[in-house]
């Protein structure tokens, strides 16, 4: 056996004296792809950072650590700027949140190019272009001077591996890369990697919860559950024979199941020729105001009460930007009506009246968490407001019992967004949408973070809220197990279109649009249950 | 200007007085005659032998300037600028006001005091080496009074005209014939030349160094900074007897500071020579730095030889709660001198009696006999105005009890005759149910020490008190419109009391806003002083009557005396050499020299100091 | 203390544990609150008259009661001053008096003072005496409250205003922002000293009247700051969730923007405290602010300034300054991370810590 | 931008011209006008504003040679109301103002018979070299300082870094700027530093090295004097908006890609920290460059433009008064502007549009 990549050894983590991860031991080869597997908030993040020196420093780490045939334990601070970005490349689990705003995208990776290529002005342009174009984004060379707020969060996802790779590192630590990507963005990213695992022995190592990927795409996998290592081996091993029940319940979930039928009556929600479009920024002072970038381009839709909606689609298709239209967050074109109401044209305290009954998962739960609020208010800001007739001790209730819902301790309601893991922020998240019971329910990837388990955990609660109080969603994904055992309908964007809609099941069975047919094969669905 | 001479020279000759039988003078005296005669080689005080050379640095503290022209009111003009100018006559500093010839070779004067002429020294020659001619006299009156500051019109308002006889020749005729003085103020007319100022604008500021014909021209000007004056070696009045041992030093420079702690810290660094102490504390506890220590720096204290200004607070008496003398005094007692001298002012200080202190116009003891002759046709106005006789019966200065308790109680006992009455600890007159309120308006907080001890003790008579401190602006503005209870004013006076007096004293200044009658005084018996005093003939004669409105002045309590040092405290870098003894009536800082030894040594023990990069 | 946490949130029981392991943010508050409940009640501690005492077998509370000086058998019947050497030996013939600890109060005149003021400090005036025979020590602590109580107003009071209208004006944007920012601007070209020059000719600026024209004007300073942060913050995504959320503005400004736009502001505070009393004491130097004898620590400033011989005004001046400004600060450093949800409690040795950031 | 930027502009207009009524309104209403102070000049009463400030002064005045006051004649006033146009009515000396100021004719000062543009161009170089050096050792020392600061929070540097800038605030500037010049300029200790002006009397004749090291010796103890104060809200404001920042998500990613701590603190956390600093600027430039450095001016006899508008004030020369504050304020406009622009240069999300109310 060569000499392996990255060593660990008893890796130990605590934050302010509770212990997260304890006695990790990995290794990886070259050209090895180890997959990091386990329940939402077993730890998987932590330990990728507290490996690599990146935890804040009220965090702990103990164990030894080794690169190759660098000590990492010993390092100064100066040395690990050699490996950071250059030998070790990192993709980390919230793209939405981990650019910095005030950069342009080229700004970003150039600037990880300059570090440790030296690379600098056109040369480094080219190259930037170059990796932009290997993770498919469009139009590559508008996109180097826009900010990251100006990009969808597959985009910046895309922006996030491009970073990653940009050196060519030995080790790639890939935390959820996929997760914000369409089926076929994904494949193609995944397929990329691959590439360059093989061509360059690049180690990898993978962090996931879709099991479906570490099957495809990874040599050995590492389950984790409460911070500790459950077992390692060779894929095929776990997968076929796991070790401990707890593995085991992990492959078998997927979400399964279908939504109660609904009947046809008055749309909740029904948007005629909606559109949105973005301004363009002017090529210098006095150049011509290019045309405005159309994000969503002229739509209709509807929802009727106790129905679900599903949205797919490619990345930066469009699909966030509908969503927050049809919010109005987003200003926009066309009409939009929630019952007898027109969206569109209310403003001011109308809107807000209007607005408790609808609410919104969004897409970056990170960013959409108030950073100085504990987890408690966040999740019963909406109750104490629109029903502040509640007595603290029933918000009290409410509140423990969503979290209960999620799959979310009580004793965290004390703390702050960021000391939580990223399936736990989502789950807050939809905590405080669901906790106001809305009749249409926008959710913009609510299970990118989550494991299977919680997935289908999540699906189930969401269906039976819907059952139980005719709720609406709007469920925008790019995982289309979880759309199939979610929507009644769905939506096929690309590239601000509406390339397809119908019945869920007829769309997936029996795709028409060339589109819809790659990203029903590329995602390999298990066959309905 | 020939048709005007014509003209002129008609008029001369209509006149009168019979030229001739008036004699040319070399001196002017205001009462009695010039103690020196015409071939007196220099001023007594001088030395004669003073060496030349050397430099004077002073400071002018708080202000700035931006102006070489001192006779406009627009801009601010530098200090010192009147030294470049030579005036007709000078005054000897040891005389009280005699003048002897400067520009003027010989004087007459008018037996009725209706003209005066003057003639000049034909060699007389501004810095320019224009000779100056009876006509830049005439002009200078004349832009004086048509541009100049205000000042001027008032102050030469007696002059009806001046008229050049000759180039050297020029005769002031004046229409007010009963005032002694101004012959003397106008024998001190700077004169300007006329050729410089007709081809420039004389209103506007400038920061030119004009010509004047003086001992010193303006050398360097930096304005807000710094002026300096150079002493002129061509001077072409330098053997004059007035000039002999004077203007010795040949640099005189004034360093403008903003601050005065920086002054002071100026002077102690060595970058000024010379400084005017008005502070007790500093006078009492400054003096400790190396240069004092080591001896290089010393003090000199040079006895006041003109009356100490009388700096009091004055009570409004256009306001009815102090028409009673009995309340002016009542009040006036409060006001503990010896507490302040003691603990605030470093025993430093005197308290200020007369209005004349520090002179023999300061009554004295009982009335002599001319004064009570004086007095006598008022002795009933005076009985009713001051509620007592005192004026004839007490002596001065006024007996009053050392210790406050004594003094507070004769101070109450005072205001119950005057019809006051303790009511809820408040002080209250009995007819109006007035209480009695007095507040104090200032400008400046230094003197807040001053006003509180006072204030303290009238609140322990019950007397509501307060003290007000206002923006300047402000504080004239109340003052104009006698918007104040009491204020502190100034009455400053000269060994030659003239006319000024009526603005101070009298019922007619009263009403006015701008007089310096600041209490509102309405009394006929000082204005009937007032009037004599204007009119003496003579020194013995100025005494009395001086002595007899500072009598009427006192006993009416119009305002609450404070203090003065009696003596101008000094100190310099010891480079200096000085006339000793001082003359009587003035310091004549002209009269210095620089000592070249000391000089010397002062700069070599300087030298290895790292003073410029 | 323990029962008392208990019944806190745990959300504010982890704040007040930050707090608190803030050592010195900790003693400082403590320290802070002492000195200021002590100033509280400077009446008691630094006076120019007995609290109580008794003559003739009477029992007499001069501190709260004006008696004459006649009931202690003088002649003037106002006001007795218990200084005045007579009284004193009254008092010590016939009875007793319980004078306080500093038998000065801020405006008493020292007329038994035996050296010429401005003296140095001695047994009997601590702090030595001002340049108009004041006790120092009781004019600093009068100072103190003065100070204090001015500062917590007009800072409460700009904290209010400022938040407010920079707020508005930053979250709003478009119109409200445009039409705020130039009446601000206006409001801020309003010539201050002639407002007080003005308010000086109809009355005596005292103490409230001085507060209410700072008042007006001391907010402006807050005002862009708090502008900036809210105009980047309301583009903020969980901004936009709270409006998805159907939040009133006003609610949004409150719980989700203000909170994270308070690094400015919570910055701001000791030093727009501080401030404050720099104002006022600016104002004193000037001669624009209390009225004269008002016990202020610009007016014991100046004096240090003008009495250079007598270096112990300017260091007391500036010792009290000094310390209250340090207090503050340490506590608004507590504060801001009792308030800081990354906030790390256990203090690390340095070394550590810049391991672990490396 | 463009179009927002246009208009700011073109709503400066109304908001100088409120303003100076305003100013106008105020001032005028104040007792005690011009015609009192020629009064006071005339009588020879110091009424120069230091005096003001130059308190505890002597307790008796030196006496000056009395000239023979008299009575000030009533016709002279007269005259006084008429030079400073005080016979026309209010509103019409207001538009005649504004008029002028249209045509860029800020006036003559009363008292110094000078162009208001002179005095002020006079001053700039005080005031320019006050403000100029102060900004820029404060902004130099307090931004890395603050930095610093935040890195090392708790620790023993944070403490007396923190204590050091804090009693450097508290310090009353004048009081700081006295001790420097005892100790450093007076003639009791060292005898280092000039006590007054920007530069020594014979600066013309120095060459240029000489010229350069005049001025900085000259001003060495103001600018110090001046920026003793300035530091702690700076280093605090920094340190407490990097405190803010350097947890962020992004911050790791920068640490990531294996940016030195360098970099990361000033190539990414700056400009998400600098928006504050940004936000202070103007008043802070405004404050050094015109009102701030007032008793620094005094005590070190410079002539800036603080002394300016204080002694116009008290001596009510409107012309200066309403010149300097036109000034100021287009300049204070021009800088929000600036600034607010600054802003969406910082951060590209901001913008100045409207939010549903
Ligand atoms: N800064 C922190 N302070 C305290 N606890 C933390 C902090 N960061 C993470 N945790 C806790 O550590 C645990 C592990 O978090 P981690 O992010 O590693 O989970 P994960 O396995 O990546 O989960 P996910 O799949 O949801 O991302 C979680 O329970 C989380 O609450
Ligand atoms: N503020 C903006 N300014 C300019 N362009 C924007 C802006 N926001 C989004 N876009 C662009 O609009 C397109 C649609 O973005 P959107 O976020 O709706 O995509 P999406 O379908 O949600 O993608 P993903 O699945 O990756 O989240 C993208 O190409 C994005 O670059
Ligand atoms: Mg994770
Ligand atoms: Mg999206």
């Amino acid at each position: 056996m060569p000499k392996p990549l990255l060593e660990i050894e008893h890796l130990s983590i605590a934050f302010n004296g509770t212990s997260i991860v304890e006695d990790l031991s990995l290794h990886i080869q070259p050209g090895e792809t180890l997959a990091l597997v386990g329940e939402s908030g077993s730890g998987k993040s932590v330990s990728a950072l507290g490996m690599m020196n990146l935890l804040p420093p009220n965090a702990r780490v103990t164990g030894q650590r080794r690169l190759g045939n660098t000590e990492l334990d010993s390092l100064k601070h100066t040395d690990w700027t050699k490996i950071h970005g250059n030998r070790v490349g990192f993709i980390f689990q919230e793209p939405m949140t981990s650019l910095n705003p005030l950069h342009t995208i080229g700004k970003q990776i150039g600037e990880t190019l300059r570090l440790h290529q030296g690379l600098r002005g056109n040369q480094a342009r080219q190259r930037m272009r170059e990796l932009l174009t290997q993770v498919k984004l469009p139009r590559p060379d508008e996109l180097l001077d826009v900010w990251p707020h100006q990009l969808s969060g597959g985009q910046r996802q895309r922006v996030m591996i491009a970073m990653a790779i940009a050196n060519q590192p030995d080790l790639l630590v890939a935390d959820e890369p996929t997760t914000a990507l369409d089926v076929t963005v994904q494949q193609e990213i995944l397929a990329l990697l691959k590439e360059l695992r093989d061509a360059y022995g690049m180690g990898m190592l993978f962090i996931t919860h879709d099991l479906n990927l570490v099957r495809r795409h990874a040599d050995r996998v590492c389950v984790m559950y409460q911070g500790k290592v459950q077992e390692t081996g060779p894929v095929e091993t776990v997968f076929t024979r796991p070790q401990s029940a707890y593995t085991q319940a992990l492959i078998d979930a997927e979400p399964e199941g279908r939504p109660m039928p609904v009947a046809r009556v008055q749309p909740l929600l029904e948007a005629k020729a909606l559109a949105v479009s973005f301004k363009r920024p002017r090529k210098g002072l006095f150049g011509r105001q290019p045309p405005p970038f159309e994000a969503v381009k002229s739509t209709d839709l509807y929802i009727t009460p106790g129905e679900t909606l599903g949205i797919v689609g490619e990345s930066g298709s469009g699909k966030t930007t509908l969503a927050s239209a049809l919010m109005r967050l987003t200003t926009s074109q066309g009409e939009i009506r929630l019952g007898t109401e027109r969206l569109d044209q209310l403003s001011g305290n109308q809107l807000r009246r209007q607005r408790h009954r609808l609410q919104m998962v969004f897409q970056d739960p990170y960013g959409a968490l108030s950073p100085r609020m504990p987890v408690f208010d966040i999740i019963s800001e909406g109750l104490r407001f629109h029903y502040p007739k509640l007595s603290k001790q029933e918000v009290t209730q409410r509140v423990n019992q969503t979290l209960r819902e999620v799959e979310l301790p009580e004793s965290c309601a004390a703390r702050y967004p960021h000391e939580f893991s990223g399936g736990q922020r989502q789950r807050i998240a939809i905590a405080r949408a669901i906790i106001l019971e809305p009749e249409l329910l926008v959710l913009d990837e609510p299970t990118s973070a989550l494991d299977r388990s919680v997935q289908k955990q999540l699906v189930t609660l969401l269906r039976e809220l819907q059952h139980r109080r005719q709720l609406s969603y709007l469920f925008i994904s790019h995982d289309l197990a979880v759309i199939r055992a979610m929507a009644h309908r769905i939506m096929v964007l690309k590239e601000g279109q509406v390339v397809e809609q119908g019945d869920c099941l007829e769309v997936l069975s029996n795709p028409q649009h060339s589109y819809t047919r790659t990203l029903v094969a590329a995602a390999n669905l298990a066959p309905a249950s | 200007i020939l048709s005007l001479n014509m003209a002129l020279g008609e008029a001369i000759e209509h006149s009168d007085v019979p030229r001739k039988a008036i004699q040319t003078v070399h001196a002017l005296s205001l009462y009695d005659e010039p103690a020196l005669t015409e071939d007196f080689p220099y001023f007594p005080h001088v030395n004669p032998q003073a060496p030349k050379g050397g430099s004077l640095t002073r400071t002018a503290v708080g202000g700035s300037f931006d102006s070489t022209n001192p006779f406009i009111i627009r801009g601010t003009p530098a200090t010192g600028i009147f030294q470049i100018y030579d005036t007709l006559m000078v005054e000897n500093p040891g005389e009280p006001f005699s003048l002897y010839g400067l520009l003027a070779q010989g004087v007459r004067l008018a037996p009725d005091r209706s003209w005066i002429e003057f003639d000049l020294r034909p060699e007389a020659r501004f810095q320019d080496g224009e000779p100056v001619t009876a006509y830049d006299v005439v002009f200078t009156l004349e832009l004086l009074r048509d541009k100049g500051n205000p000042f001027y019109s008032s102050y030469y308002a007696g002059v009806e005209k001046a008229v050049a006889l000759d180039d050297h020749r020029v005769r002031f005729t004046f229409s007010d014939t009963d005032s002694r003085e101004l012959p003397l103020i106008v024998a001190q007319l700077p004169i300007l030349p006329r050729h410089y100022w007709e081809s420039h604008d004389f209103t506007a500021p400038t920061l030119a160094q004009h010509p004047g014909s003086g001992p010193y021209r303006i050398a360097e000007v930096d304005p807000g900074r710094r002026i300096v004056f150079q002493r002129d070696e061509d001077y072409w009045g330098k053997h004059l007897p007035v000039n002999r041992g004077r203007y010795n030093i040949d640099r005189l420079v004034f360093d403008y500071y903003r601050d005065r702690d920086i002054a002071w810290e100026a002077f102690k660094a060595g970058l000024t020579d010379f400084r005017i102490d008005a502070r007790a504390a500093t006078w009492a506890t400054g003096y400790d730095f190396p240069a004092y220590r080591e001896g290089k720096v010393k003090r000199l204290t040079v006895p006041d030889v003109n009356p100490s200004m009388m700096q009091a607070f004055v009570f409004n008496l256009r306001k009815d709660k102090f028409s009673d003398p009995r309340v002016r005094e009542a009040l006036s007692l409060t006001f503990d001198f010896d507490w302040l001298n003691t603990n605030i002012f470093y025993e430093t200080y005197q308290r200020t009696e007369s209005f004349f202190e520090n002179s023999q116009m300061e009554a004295q003891g009982l009335p002599s006999g001319e004064e009570l002759a004086l007095l006598a046709p008022f002795s009933e106005q005076i009985a009713e105005e001051h509620h007592s006789e005192r004026v004839f019966t007490s002596p001065l200065p006024m007996a009053r009890p050392d210790d406050m308790r004594e003094r507070f109680r004769l101070a109450f006992s005072l205001l119950q005759e005057a019809g006051y009455r303790i009511k809820d600890g408040v002080l209250v007159n009995q007819e109006t149910q007035q209480p009695l309120e007095l507040e104090v308006l200032l400008y400046d907080s230094g003197l807040e020490r001053v006003v509180q001890p006072m204030l303290r003790n009238m609140a322990r008579l019950g007397v509501q008190t307060s003290l007000r401190i206002v923006d300047i602006n402000q504080y004239l503005n109340r003052q104009r419109n006698f918007d104040f209870d009491m204020v502190i004013s100034h009455f400053p006076q000269s060994n030659n009391p003239g006319n000024e007096q009526r603005d101070y004293w009298t019922s007619e200044a009263a009403d006015s806003p701008q007089s310096r009658n600041r209490m509102g005084l309405k009394n006929p018996v000082v204005d009937a002083l007032v009037e004599e005093l204007i009119a003496v003939d003579s020194r013995e004669e100025l005494h009395q009557v001086a002595r007899a409105l500072d009598r009427v002045l006192r006993w009416g309590f119009y305002v609450i005396p404070h203090y003065h040092s009696g003596e101008t405290r000094i100190a310099i870098w010891d480079k200096f050499g000085y006339p000793e003894p001082f003359p009587q009536y003035a310091m004549d800082l002209d009269a210095w020299w620089v000592d070249p030894q000391q000089d010397a040594e002062r700069q070599r023990s300087e030298s290895p100091t790292p003073t410029q990069p | 203390m323990g029962i008392l946490t208990n019944r806190f949130s745990p959300i504010t029981r982890r704040r007040l544990a930050a707090f608190k392991a803030n050592r010195r943010a900790h003693m400082s508050l403590w320290l802070f609150g002492v000195l200021f409940i002590l100033s509280l009640f400077a009446e008691l501690i630094a006076n120019d008259k007995p609290i109580v005492m008794q003559y003739e077998g009477n029992w007499y509370v001069p501190l709260l009661v004006d008696y004459p000086e006649t009931e202690f058998d003088g002649f003037l019947p106002t006001r007795t001053d218990y200084l005045d050497p007579f009284i004193q030996q009254q008092i010590s013939e016939h009875g007793w008096a319980l004078w306080p600890v500093i038998p000065f109060s801020y405006q008493t005149l020292d007329m038994q003072m035996t050296r010429p003021s401005p003296a140095p400090p001695d047994s009997r005036h601590w702090l030595g005496t001002d340049d108009q025979g004041r006790d120092v020590m009781a004019r600093v602590i009068y100072g103190f409250r003065l100070s204090v109580v001015f500062a917590l107003v007009l800072t409460a009071g700009s904290l209010v205003m400022g938040v407010l209208i920079g707020g508005i004006q930053g979250y709003f944007g478009g119109k409200v922002d445009l039409i705020g920012q130039r009446f601000t601007e206006i409001w801020s070209g309003l010539p201050v000293l002639f407002l007080l020059i003005i308010l000086a000719s109809f009355v005596q600026p005292g103490f409230w009247w001085l507060l209410g024209i700072m008042l007006l004007f001391s907010w402006l300073g807050l005002v862009d700051i708090v502008r900036a942060e809210f105009l980047r913050a309301r583009n903020l995504e969980y901004v936009r969730a709270a409006k998805a959320m159907g939040l009133p503005s006003r609610l949004i400004m409150w719980r989700h923007v203000l909170p994270n736009a308070m690094v400015a502001t919570l910055t701001f505070i000791p030093f727009l405290f501080t401030g404050a009393i720099g104002t006022l004491t600016a104002l004193d130097f000037l001669g624009f602010g209390l009225p004269p004898g008002a016990p202020s620590l610009g007016e014991l400033a100046a004096q240090g300034k003008n009495n250079l011989h007598a270096p112990w005004l300017g260091i007391t001046a500036f010792m009290t300054l000094a310390i209250m400004l340090s207090l503050l600060v340490f506590i608004g450093e507590g504060l801001r991370d009792a308030f800081d949800p990354r906030h790390i409690h256990s203090v690390q040795p340095d070394q550590d810590k810049e391991q672990a950031h490396a | 931008m463009a179009r927002y930027t246009l208009r700011r502009l073109l709503l400066m207009i109304p908001t100088l011209f409120g303003i100076m009524l305003l100013n106008f309104i105020i001032v005028q209403a104040a007792p005690g006008g011009p015609i009192d102070q020629m009064l006071a000049r005339f009588e020879g009463a110091d009424a120069m504003a230091s005096t003001r400030m130059d308190m505890g002064g002597a307790e008796v005045q030196v006496q000056d040679e009395s000239r023979g006051a008299r009575g000030i004649d009533p016709r002279f006033i007269e005259q006084l109301e008429q030079q400073f146009g005080f016979d026309q009515p209010a509103h019409l000396r207001f538009l005649g103002m504004m008029g002028d100021y249209l045509t860029l004719d800020f006036g003559t000062s009363f008292f110094r018979d000078r162009p208001v543009v002179d005095l002020m161009l006079e001053r700039l170089p005080v005031s320019i070299s006050l403000g100029l050096w102060t900004t820029l050792l404060v902004y130099l020392i307090s931004i890395p300082l603050g930095v610093r600061k935040a890195l090392r929070h708790g620790s023993r540097f944070d403490v007396w870094t923190s204590g050091l800038v804090i009693v450097g605030y508290a310090i009353p500037g004048f009081l700081f700027a006295i001790l420097l010049i005892v100790v450093f300029a007076g003639g009791t200790y060292l005898d280092w530093f000039p006590l007054r002006g920007l530069t020594s009397p014979n600066f013309e004749q120095l060459s240029t090295l000489g010229k350069i090291k005049d001025y900085f010796w000259h001003i060495t103890l103001p600018v110090v004097a001046l920026s003793i104060g300035s530091f702690a809200t700076l280093t605090m404001l920094t340190k407490n908006s990097f405190l803010d920042e350097i947890h962020k998500q992004y911050v790791l990613t920068a640490r990531a890609k294996g940016a030195s701590e360098r970099r990361v603190l000033y190539g990414h956390v700056f400009r998400n920290a600098m928006l504050i600093i940004i936000a202070g600027i103007p008043a802070a430039l405004i404050g050094i460059f015109f009102t701030g450095a007032l008793l620094i001016e005094v005590i070190f006899s410079l002539d800036g433009l603080g002394l300016l508008g204080f002694e116009a004030v008290m001596q009510r020369d409107y012309p200066v008064i309403f010149g300097t504050l036109f000034l100021y304020t287009l300049i204070g406009l021009v800088l929000k502007l600036i600034s607010d622009l600054t802003y969406v240069w910082v951060d590209p999300r901001i913008d100045f549009a409207t939010r549903e109310s």
